[in-house]
């Protein structure tokens, strides 16, 4: 994965960075995947690997395919770059073990669902029980989002009329 | 019985309308639909305001889970007197969007734009009223991908790369946000704003929370265009069409501004972490360099919305001044002038855009104003009374808010922040200056289409003049409102 | 592997958000600028879910023969972050093939010179 | 690819299998991953599949543009609806016990509908979004 980000960054041939980030969100989803999150894994892949691919392609077909030499010195933007991954290094040093399951998030809020999901809701997929029920709202929200994405797209994309503007 | 669902009611309605807008596919149901929307949005704000005044905070269990395990709505002094700006300057806007969008955006996406604007309100008033962490960030990107979509369809081309850039900066600031979150959520477990607040009180390891901390404030930070984060703001609102503009300029930084007032005074324990950090005084130096900083450009701008965006990144430096006073007149000015610039800079906003559907043009720079006072008589007056207000002159609005905050000050014994409070001021009257002498001296030139500003973009406007006049005056809905927030955020820090 | 997880995954979300600042930051071309957005977005997923996963449980799916269970929360929240990343990389897109069709580049600079010519 | 007679019959074999697995993945969402918006996904991907193939004419006659926008407001309308109606009948926003005598069959009901609802929306925008894309020539005239 690491090598696809390196290779991404210096890569000047945009086909190629379009499909190394293919390449790149097939392993997020291979991770995702060993970390038991297999819904995420699954629209990980069919998002990132599949549709943004997809998406990415076609705008690279309206647009051109080669990135000019930048033009700035990257030492300034790296430099922030650093300094923002060091703040997160520094947070992350003080959170709770790998896997330990006396950390909060296991030991608050999750156990309800875990234990009393299936007697409430009736569906044994935790994720879906959650996403569709308890936190129901938020999944509103999410599909509000893609419809925002959805028509704001058609908004601007709209092909013009001949006669028109 | 819909009295107990007034909460969800007010974001729902807004929500909901906007996919009923795209099915119907028709210009003027989609207006009609918007006014009645946000006038509805206001009175369910009042009603709640009521609501909240008579029996304290309102707390709402959405799918009816209680707080932890489900998403809260939780209504309270400080969220209500957010909610009745938000749609108080909605229900003023739309009305004034019929002709504004006819005038600027092409025929076959006016609906859309209707929609984004429903669903920019929604976002907005979600993010509001909303008691849980993550349903803000959820808001939020409703919120930002709507506006990012109203200014890219602004009719000059810049338009285009205004919202790209605010686009990057504004997903950025999400993403920050998000991580601020998680850090937050791993030390506490909970993503319910009250509960984690209760827990974080019992976390020894500061540094995820100190990191939390410093993600959430520069996340946010960029969507509230705090100094030096600002560079997205005035290009995008010069370019946005007018009521875009308009819309945006009087609420989503203020929304934003609310959101840090939250965090910083309700969920973190600034015994905890205000010790560790200088953050008092790093607010007090932003907030002292954009007010200078930023006056200065508007003062040497030529673009008229270019100008006044840039009197916004100032004025947001006054708000954030009283977020690092951290004091009760300090917080109520701050408050206060969340309302009082949010009615001001819509008034300026919604008046230029009626300059600019009569001049046929949308940048406009000052020079182009010459003889507006005698082609638009009351659009010129009403830029005058804004633009006092904006100064802060007594008997005006702006002045209100700036009194509470030269307080705060000197409760602080800090006289030289009183100091730049006066100098902005001083150049605040000098770029008002610039726009008025232009208007009222200059001979007319340029390409005019005559008459005053339409009907319905010109009732609009001289409301929120009107209210920049009532708020300076009467002050007992913005002070007194202003100040049981301000109590309220004091009493959680305890 | 999943010690592996355990280790590694910060320094990878780490990692990921400087590889993604820094694209987004440092690069002219509006359409990779994107593509950094979209890894910066990417980085946040481990953070959510590496710390949710319990070594010896199982995904969150109720079923007999297993007593533990990695948190289901975060998972929700991170599907969440997914759909709102592609829809910004989807209006992102529709605005940089916009910016192409009135500009006839998407380099951040020549986009600059172009409008200052305007102005001047 | 049109003329390619290998692809056509191809594509035509496999089409309704894609359909298919879009609607296991949907209903089977309570039990293994999957749910409305993977579901959405690859209802979406058949149908791309299809005009990638036969032509974007095509594409579009079997799903019409008109009709995809329909389709993402119909999704949103739809979940906002299941909430409203929990409303009516006496909980509160999106509670899902109301909507059957017995509450564990009203979470299941609710979950069901609200899924419709993001799969809805979500292939529609899908949709959407590739005919928006592909159907721009490379300075913005039709196709």
């Amino acid at each position: 994965m690491a090598v696809a980000v390196v290779a991404m960054a210096t890569q000047r041939n945009l086909f190629g960075v379009v499909v190394l980030f293919s390449i790149y969100s097939f392993l997020m989803a291979t991770v995702l995947f060993a970390l038991d999150a297999v819904d995420v894994a699954m629209t990980e892949a069919a998002v990132g690997a599949g549709v943004s691919t997809v998406l990415l392609l076609g705008a690279l077909y309206l647009t051109g395919g080669t990135e000019a030499k930048p033009l700035h010195r990257p030492l300034i933007p790296l430099a922030l770059a650093i300094a923002v991954g060091a703040l997160l290094a520094y947070g992350m040093l003080g959170l709770p073990a790998f896997s330990d399951p006396e950390a909060p998030i296991h030991a608050h809020v999750a156990p309800r669902y875990l234990g009393e999901g299936l007697k409430e809701t009736g569906v044994p997929n935790i994720v879906t029980a959650v996403l569709a029920s308890y936190r129901g709202y938020d999944t509103l929200g999410e599909t509000v989002v893609i419809f925002t994405g959805g028509a704001g797209v058609i908004a601007l994309l709209r092909r013009r009329r001949r006669n028109g503007s | 019985m819909m009295a107990e669902h007034l909460p969800i009611l007010q974001v729902v309605l807004p929500l909901a309308v906007a996919p009923l807008i795209v099915l119907a596919r028709d210009r003027g149901f989609a207006w009609v639909a918007t006014t009645v929307v946000s006038y509805g949005c206001l009175a369910i704000a009042i009603a709640l305001a009521v609501q909240v005044a008579a029996s304290g905070t309102i707390s709402y269990a959405i799918g009816s889970w209680p707080a932890p395990w489900g998403i809260e709505y939780r209504v309270d002094a400080l969220s209500v007197f957010v909610l009745v700006l938000v749609s108080l300057t909605a229900s003023l806007v739309a009305p004034y969007a019929q002709r504004s969008i006819a005038a600027e955006v092409a025929d076959d996406r006016a609906y859309l734009m209707y929609a984004m604007y429903c669903l920019c309100l929604a976002g907005l008033l979600g993010i509001t009223i909303t008691g849980d962490a993550f349903n803000l960030f959820v808001f939020l990107e409703i919120s930002s991908l709507s506006t990012y979509v109203l200014i890219a369809l602004g009719r000059n081309r810049k338009a285009l790369v205004a919202a790209y850039q605010y686009m990057l900066m504004g997903t950025v600031g999400a993403t920050f946000y998000v991580i601020g979150v998680g850090l937050l959520y791993l030390m506490t477990g909970t993503l319910n704003l009250a509960d984690m607040a209760a827990r974080l009180r019992e976390v020894d390891e500061l540094r995820p929370v100190l990191a939390a901390l410093a993600f959430i404030t520069v996340g946010i930070g960029l969507k509230l265009a705090l100094f030096p984060l600002h560079q997205w703001l005035p290009n995008a609102y010069a370019y946005a069409p007018s009521m875009a503009t308009a819309f945006i300029a009087a609420t989503a930084t203020k929304v934003s501004v609310y959101v840090v007032l939250r965090y910083y005074f309700m969920v973190f324990d600034p015994a905890q972490l205000f010790a560790h950090l200088p953050t008092r005084e790093v607010f007090i130096a932003l907030s002292v360099a954009g007010m200078l900083v930023a006056s200065l450009v508007a003062l040497f701008e030529s673009d008229v919305k270019r100008l006044f965006a840039y009197s916004s990144v100032a004025q947001i430096g006054y708000i954030t001044l009283g977020i690092g006073l951290d004091n009760q007149a300090s917080l109520t000015g701050s408050i206060t002038h969340l309302l009082n610039h949010g009615v001001t800079k819509g008034a300026i906003f919604v008046l230029l855009g009626g300059v600019a559907l009569r001049y046929g043009t949308q940048s406009m720079s000052v020079a182009n104003l010459a003889g507006l006072a005698r082609r638009m008589p009351l659009t010129a007056f009403g830029l005058v009374i804004a633009g006092l207000s904006l100064i802060g002159i007594p008997g005006t609005a702006g002045f209100v808010s700036k009194w509470y905050l030269i307080m705060g000050a000197l409760e602080q014994g800090l006289w030289w922040v009183v100091g730049v409070i006066l100098a902005a001021s001083l150049i605040a009257a000098a770029y008002v200056w610039r726009v008025v002498e232009v208007a009222y001296l200059c001979p007319a030139r340029g390409e005019w289409r005559g008459g005053e500003a339409p009907i319905g973009m010109l009732t609009a406007a001289l409301a929120m003049v009107i209210l920049c006049v009532y708020f300076g005056f009467d002050t007992t809905f913005s002070v007194g409102g202003a100040r049981e927030a301000a109590d309220l955020l004091l009493r959680a820090q305890k | 592997m999943s010690a592996f997880a355990g280790h590694y995954a910060y320094w990878i979300t780490i990692f990921l958000m400087v590889a993604g600042m820094y694209i987004l930051i440092a690069r002219g071309n509006l359409l990779k600028k994107l593509i950094g957005l979209a890894l910066l977005q990417t980085s946040v997923y481990l953070l959510y879910i590496a710390p949710a996963k319990l070594i010896g449980g199982s995904a969150p799916i109720i079923a007999g023969g297993f007593s533990t269970y990695s948190n289901p929360l975060p998972h929700v929240l991170i599907l969440t972050a997914i759909v709102v990343g592609v829809a910004t990389l989807a209006l992102g897109l529709a605005l940089v093939v916009r910016i192409r069709e009135t500009y006839g580049s998407i380099e951040e600079d020549e986009i600059l010179a172009l409008d200052s010519a305007d102005d001047g | 690819m049109k003329d390619d007679i290998i692809l056509r019959v191809i594509a035509k074999l496999v089409m309704p299998f894609m359909l298919l697995f879009a609607l296991y993945v949907q209903f089977h969402g309570d039990l293994g991953p999957g749910g409305g918006f993977q579901a959405g996904v690859i209802a979406a991907a058949a149908i791309v599949f299809y005009a990638i193939i036969f032509g974007l004419p095509a594409g579009r006659k079997l799903a019409p543009e008109w009709l995809v926008e329909k389709i993402l407001a119909v999704g949103v309308l739809l979940y906002a609806g299941v909430g409203i109606a929990g409303l009516f009948l006496g909980g509160t926003y999106l509670d899902y016990f109301v909507l059957d005598a017995d509450p564990v069959h009203g979470q299941h009901r609710g979950i069901f509908w609200v899924e419709v609802g993001v799969a809805l929306t979500v292939s529609g925008t899908m949709l959407k979004l590739f005919y928006m894309f592909a159907g721009r020539g490379r300075d913005g005239e039709e196709l």
